[in-house]
């Protein structure tokens, strides 16, 4: 009997319609809808598509955890083997829209996901972990190269196959190590990458060492006195408590708290919800970490114009790589849309 | 120097009354073993058995694998500062039986010792499914100290390994390999146009139950040095460690070194291989900074172009291995290192404890934390029950059905970074 | 929008590619010292405040430290 | 510059050195709790003299740590001037034992049937460098404190 493969579209692929429709509320349909019908021929018979669940992209963008919750209802009536979402390309609400979907199919019920994007696509760094993400073009006229190569990973993980190398296969890496007997053992591939540097011939690292990102410095603040300025800690500076539970240690959220009214930190206001330092210092005055007495002064003064009256926090201390860069972009951008002029970020 | 190593290729075991070869089978008198070794105090109980490729058998805990090698010609006996005098070895014929290994097998700390299985799954990971082992298994008097134990148990090893190769002496050698490297003189003048390289072989000496010796003298107590690439095929480096049995480098596969003998295959042809360079893994972060500085020192006085550099262990020896080829990179000496991971079970986490820009080429022998069953296998070799509390193994491990669910960081050489191994591991 | 990292450790700053980066007085307290005085160190943190503002105004090509 | 340090600290949960060394500071917890309190001298100026990740173990499986710590001879001391080597060194280390901890957690080794074994090891690798410092211990007494159980 063929596995059973639910597939998961937005409202523009379901022809329901474009960015008008964008509200669409999430629907099954039986067989294969839209790029299903080539997915399905992909499937070449082993597996066949026994249903279609479409949901808009603003609706799933604005009501996330509701319509993730709705999908997986409807996915999980048709009993399906696996779940197969998109491919979404360069399309940000629709790739996020897959990426949360197969992560939520993987944990619940526990059943092979591929989806496939562009590899600028932010769904890309939130959900390459939790699920294969195929490489694509960056529109749909990828559409035709993307579809056998999802088929191929979906039918590999339905059978139990191994499934290869990111290059070999057409995902985008996990970014998970994993253990293969090569063909040559480790002396002479070590031998070999070795005359290959020594010649500078072009070779590549087994294991590629982590890495970090360059960034072009701004230009300067013109006029200081015209300026509100911000304030981000990783210092883990929070209200009293920590009522968003901001991690000790690989912070998976940051903080974002209003400094309304408020003139300065005190141990009776704020802590620190920091794990990588004693926080003694830092609870008995926090503003020795975050330090809104002096920018509030300096506001007093009119050496700037206004303090942000909003600021964000995390914790440093472990948070991972894709977390940080996660946080970072969303921070910059409300701080964009508050007008904010520059940016003092304090670490510990 | 000239050492020719003459291969007597051992295909079976047999017990018999006296120790010999013949026909490709070794014949090996039991009792006598077991009396010779017997002679050191320190043990109350040895037994001998043996392991063959194939068999439905595991050996475990295992602390070294040395293969039997004894002089024919040339100055002073194997295993030199052990079994010979501290005099230089290297040079004249050495006799090696190929094929066959001792295994040295005995609780000597609850864990940190590896798993050997002759075959199925677990057997494509370990390179000591493929030889003939006899495994000596110990139980110590009463009371003896965990390093004096552990120090009875590596010469017992190496005794007998030498037993068994002389007993061969005079029989045909299937096969004689020839290792020679001239005087730096010399070696700085040949193959113009060729760049110069060397091997810096670090080893593993972070104290007591974690040290290797050369020429018998502790390994943390030296300043990096040079040797001669023969002088390793004749056991100048003996293993004393008991740290994790997949990434350590035991006796074997330091006299068996593939880095030394792909260079030496290569030498002449793509570059001009120098020498060694052995350098150690202190604790200390001062013993750290000064043998990094002093080994890719003795590097520029040779003024190669080019380094490979191996790891034995992981954890603290990874600052060790980032040290030494950031110094040796900046020093404008090209590197590649050989390494091994703990990325988790997962493959999620960091594989290093250290990491720097300049180690752009990098081999690996895989992630050691993967999760591999063990089927149960009719006939265990040592103490089973120690599977539970063997790195790698956790409880539970060992399972009713006598199988046993382990990270390959158990599994004797599974991960072994002198590159002994196919094993690899990808970004997937 | 330009950014200035106040931090304790500079290395790190400039290894995560900050471009504009003021030194810290210590990790558990980067913009104070319980040594001091209140008076003191609230002086102490108005003057690395204004170190940190002045690094805001000015044109940089690289990363660059703002030492006194 | 094995002299150059004014004040040793051994900051250690190993029960078998309990007693045996003067600026022994023991620390009642995992092997995590020391080296989070080596990070907070080490914020305070002192430097890291061992590798924090000493003995190949992976963090699940020693149950102690001791880590040694020396305060710099210097005239101009500044109170906060860290020393980055051993920063980077103890949390790279923390990092590593946090992510190695939930490992397996969930069936952690038997540690108490090894219990001494760990004690005993943590003790080799370490009597290495208290040798190196000369810093006094009593090795007899600690394996012997260590010695409930033969094997």
């Amino acid at each position: 009997m063929a596995y059973r493969v639910v597939h998961y579209i937005n409202q523009f692929f379901a022809g329901v319609g474009g960015e008008e429709k964008a509200d669409y509320r999430p629907e099954a349909r039986d067989g294969a809808v839209g790029p299903g019908l080539a997915l399905n021929g992909a499937l070449g018979g082993d597996a066949e598509i026994v249903g279609t669940v479409i949901c808009g992209d603003s609706y799933f963008a604005d009501n996330i955890e509701e319509a993730k919750k709705q999908i997986l209802e409807l996915i999980a009536k048709f009993e399906p083997d696996a779940v197969v979402a998109g491919p979404a390309f360069n399309a940000g609400r629709y790739g996020t829209a897959c990426g949360a979907v197969c992560e939520a199919v993987a944990n619940e019920l526990n059943i092979p996901t591929v989806t496939g994007m562009y590899e600028e696509n932010p769904g890309v760094d939130m959900f390459k972990k939790a699920t294969y993400i195929v490489k694509t073009a960056d529109s749909a006229r990828g559409m035709k190269d993307a579809i056998p190569v999802m088929a191929k990973l979906v039918l590999k993980q339905l059978r139990g196959e191994p499934i290869g190398k990111p290059e070999e296969e057409g995902y985008i890496p996990k970014g998970v190590r994993i253990n293969y007997f090569a063909d040559k053992i480790g002396a002479v591939r070590a031998v070999d990458m070795f005359v290959k540097k020594l010649k500078g011939e072009p070779y590549t690292t087994e294991y590629p060492m982590p890495v970090f990102d360059r960034v072009p410095p701004n230009p300067p603040v013109a006029n200081l006195a015209e300026a509100t300025i911000a304030l981000v800690t990783s210092g883990g500076i929070v209200p009293k408590g920590n009522p968003d539970h901001i991690e000790a240690s690989s912070a998976s959220k940051y903080g974002e708290y209003s400094l309304a009214g408020v003139e300065s930190l005190s141990a009776e206001t704020h802590e620190t919800a920091h794990g990588g330092y004693d926080p003694t210092y830092a609870n008995e005055n926090p503003n020795r970490v975050l330090p809104v007495d002096v920018m509030r002064e300096l506001e007093k003064e009119g050496v700037i114009k206004k303090f942000h009256e909003t600021f964000y926090t995390t914790v440093g201390n472990g948070t991972s790589v894709a977390n940080a860069k996660k946080f970072g972009a969303e921070i910059a951008q409300k701080l964009k849309d508050a007008n904010v002029t520059a940016v003092i970020v304090t670490s510990t | 120097m000239k050492l020719e190593l003459h291969k007597v290729k051992v295909t079976d075991l047999k017990w018999g009354d006296k120790t010999l070869f013949d026909g490709g089978t070794l014949y090996v008198n039991k009792a006598e073993i077991e009396e010779m070794l017997l002679e050191d105090e320190r043990f109350a109980k040895v037994s001998v058995d043996f392991a063959k490729p194939g068999e439905s058998v595991r050996i475990l805990p295992v602390k070294d694998v040395v293969e039997p090698r004894c002089k024919l010609e040339g100055e002073n006996e194997v295993f030199p500062g052990f079994i010979g005098d501290v005099d230089t070895v290297g040079c004249g014929k050495t006799l090696v039986l190929s094929g066959a290994a001792v295994v040295t097998c005995g609780r000597i700390v609850g864990f940190q010792e590896g798993i050997i299985d002759m075959s199925g799954p677990g057997a494509d990971y370990t390179p000591f499914s493929k030889t003939n082992n006899v495994v000596l298994v110990f139980e110590p008097k009463e009371g003896l100290e965990k390093h004096e134990y552990e120090a009875a148990c590596r010469m017992a090893g190496l005794k007998t390994a030498h037993y068994l190769a002389c007993a061969v002496k005079g029989a045909a050698a299937d096969e004689v390999e020839t290792y020679e490297l001239p005087c730096f003189a010399e070696a700085m003048k040949s193959h113009e146009g060729l760049p110069k390289v060397a091997y810096l072989y670090m080893l593993q000496s972070q104290g007591l139950l974690h040290d290797t010796y050369v020429y018998g003298v502790d390994a943390k107590k030296i300043l990096p040095t040079l040797i001669h690439p023969n002088e390793v095929m004749d056991g100048a480096i003996v293993s004393g460690n008991c740290v994790s049995a997949c990434d350590k480098n035991n006796t074997y596969s330091h006299l068996n070194n593939p880095v030394i003998k792909e260079m030496y295959a290569r030498h002449g042809k793509d570059f001009n291989f120098v020498g060694c360079i052995i350098t150690n893994e202190n604790t200390t972060l001062a013993d750290k900074k000064r043998s990094s500085s002093y080994a890719v020192k003795l590097a520029r006085l040779l003024g190669v172009d080019g380094l490979i550099i191996t790891e034995e262990g992981f954890g603290n020896p990874d600052t060790d291995l980032i040290m030494n080829c950031r110094k040796a990179e900046k020093a404008g000496i090209k590197t590649v290192l050989l390494t091994d991971e703990y990325a988790g079970r997962d493959g999620a986490s960091q594989s290093l404890a250290d990491a720097c820009s300049e180690a752009d080429a990098v081999v690996t022998a895989g992630n050691a934390n993967e999760v591999v069953v063990l089927p149960k296998m009719e006939k265990v070799i040592g103490f089973p029950e120690y599977a539970d509390i063997i790195a790698g193994g956790f409880d539970g491990s060992l399972r009713e059905d006598g199988s046993i669910e382990t990270e390959i960081q158990a599994i004797t050489g599974a991960t072994n970074e002198l590159g002994f191994n196919r094993i690899a591991a990808y970004t997937g | 929008m330009p950014v200035v990292h106040v931090c304790t450790i500079v290395p790190i700053s400039l290894t995560v590619g900050a471009n504009r980066i003021v030194p810290a007085v210590a990790i558990p307290h980067p913009l104070g010292d319980p040594t001091k005085t209140p008076e003191e160190e609230k002086q102490l943190r108005k003057h690395l405040v204004m170190k940190a503002l002045k690094a805001l105004q000015t044109e940089v090509e690289d990363q660059t430290v703002f030492n006194d | 510059m094995f002299g150059k340090y004014e004040k040793y600290k051994v900051i250690s949960n190993n029960k078998i050195l309990e007693g045996q060394i003067d600026c022994l500071e023991f620390v009642k917890g995992d092997a995590l709790s020391v080296l989070e309190k080596a990070r907070d001298y080490i914020h305070q100026g002192w430097a890291l003299l061992n590798h924090p990740l000493y003995g190949n173990f992976t963090p699940r499986q020693q149950p102690y740590r001791t880590i040694l710590l020396g305060l710099r001879v210097s005239k101009e001391h500044k109170p906060f001037n860290v020393d980055l080597e051993s920063l980077g060194l103890i949390e790279k280390s923390i990092l590593k034992f946090r992510s190695g901890m939930p490992e397996g957690s969930k069936n952690p080794p038997r540690v108490e049937s090894v219990a001494e074994d760990y004690a005993i090891l943590d003790l080799y690798l370490v009597s290495v460098n208290l040798n190196r410092y000369g810093i006094k211990y009593d090795f007899s007494k600690a394996i012997s404190n260590g010695i409930n159980t033969g094997w």
